[in-house]
């Protein structure tokens, strides 16, 4: 159970998934976090985003830690 | 996560101009004060194709704005001759015509507080994760994009 | 000698933020605006030597001061695409920490409207002819001097 | 009578002709104006001001007509 992660979709990617927020099992790095979101939601690999873990932007593959928040954000609207 | 220091900036739905209103009357105390520079979005009825928009529903990655917020504030301060910086940004449903955000910079020179107020809008709509949804009048929707 | 398209933007002593809040109001009828931009002269109690500025007691050439700023809103809107503009300024009395400069300009997008405001208050600073006299608390006085 | 003019002092000159006003006989001129009211206010002469008549800025010597306006403005302070 600890071993899961919460993913948040923002603008956009909500019309994608149709879900605000998603708890799954930790899959262990960035990249194989998109594998798998890709798999779930197709979509998603035509829609532009950055990601956050734990509300630190992610620049390159990384391992993802146990419980973490990933944010899943389209460019930016606000103003 | 979020720091102590982080002011909340979101207001539900629009910000009244009586709102506005005692923000600048709460200045009159404050008499190092010389200039204040006001900058207010409003939500324009944009015409796209066959449809209106009507409003905008505004969502946002809270912690994650108000932490930037904060490091945009301290980026500001550092680089203007400020008095006090406020800035509101609306949550949820804003019809057009209703005003979206608002940002006031106060400073003993009218300058400071106009750079700083420029400066501190153009961040806003680049730097923090806030989204805006355009629904229009046959309740449609798309997406808003910042240029 | 006066225009008669020449508006009065004279207020007597300061500027109310209710005054504000009510211009700004009127605005959410013109739904093609997407950014307002405001600056507000707020008077100082600068210290000068002994003497603290307690009030500044304005004057203007009136019917020259509207002659001109007709001819700089007319400059403004050719410059700028704008949709509205508003400029009020104290005549009289005004004390530390009250309003005496307000200027209101409005646009589709935000930054014409900023850029019109900005220039806007450096014209009405130079170009008008409207004098300012600190008084200090003392009852003494001397002519403010713009930079 | 009606070859006079008004005067009209503004800001700091006030503080020098102790009046807002003045209404003389025409002068002729802008610099016989100026000799004149330097006569009777010698503080005048340290003063920085432009001139207008009528409203219209003067920028160098010119007859005064009749009943016209003039103002003595020093240099602006308002906002």
């Amino acid at each position: 159970m600890h071993k899961q992660i919460s993913i948040c979709f923002f603008g956009q990617l909500t019309d994608i998934t149709q879900c605000n927020t998603l708890a799954i099992d930790n899959p262990g790095t960035v990249s194989l976090l998109q594998n798998l979101l890709v798999r779930q939601y197709p979509n998603l690999s035509h829609s532009k985003y950055t990601i956050a873990i734990n509300n630190k932007m992610v620049i390159e593959d990384q391992p993802i830690p146990e419980n973490a928040i990933i944010a899943l954000m389209p460019p930016f609207s606000g103003g | 996560m979020e720091k102590k220091s982080s002011k909340n900036i979101f207001v539900e739905g629009p910000i009244p101009a009586s709102f506005i209103a005692d923000s600048i009357a709460k200045h009159a105390t404050k008499t190092s004060i010389g200039g204040h520079s006001i900058f207010l979005g409003q939500v324009r009825a944009d015409q796209i194709g066959e449809n209106a928009v009507a409003a905008i529903d505004y969502t946002s990655n809270v912690s994650m704005a108000l932490e930037k917020m904060h490091e945009i504030r301290e980026e500001i301060f550092s680089k203007y001759a400020l008095t006090c910086m406020h800035v509101y940004h609306s949550i949820g449903l804003v019809k057009t015509g209703e005003i979206c955000l608002f940002v006031f910079t106060s400073s003993k020179h009218r300058k400071s507080a106009i750079a700083a107020c420029t400066d501190c809008v153009e961040k806003i709509k680049t730097e923090l994760p806030i989204w805006g949804k355009e629904i229009f009048e046959n309740l449609g929707h798309q997406w808003k994009e910042n240029n």
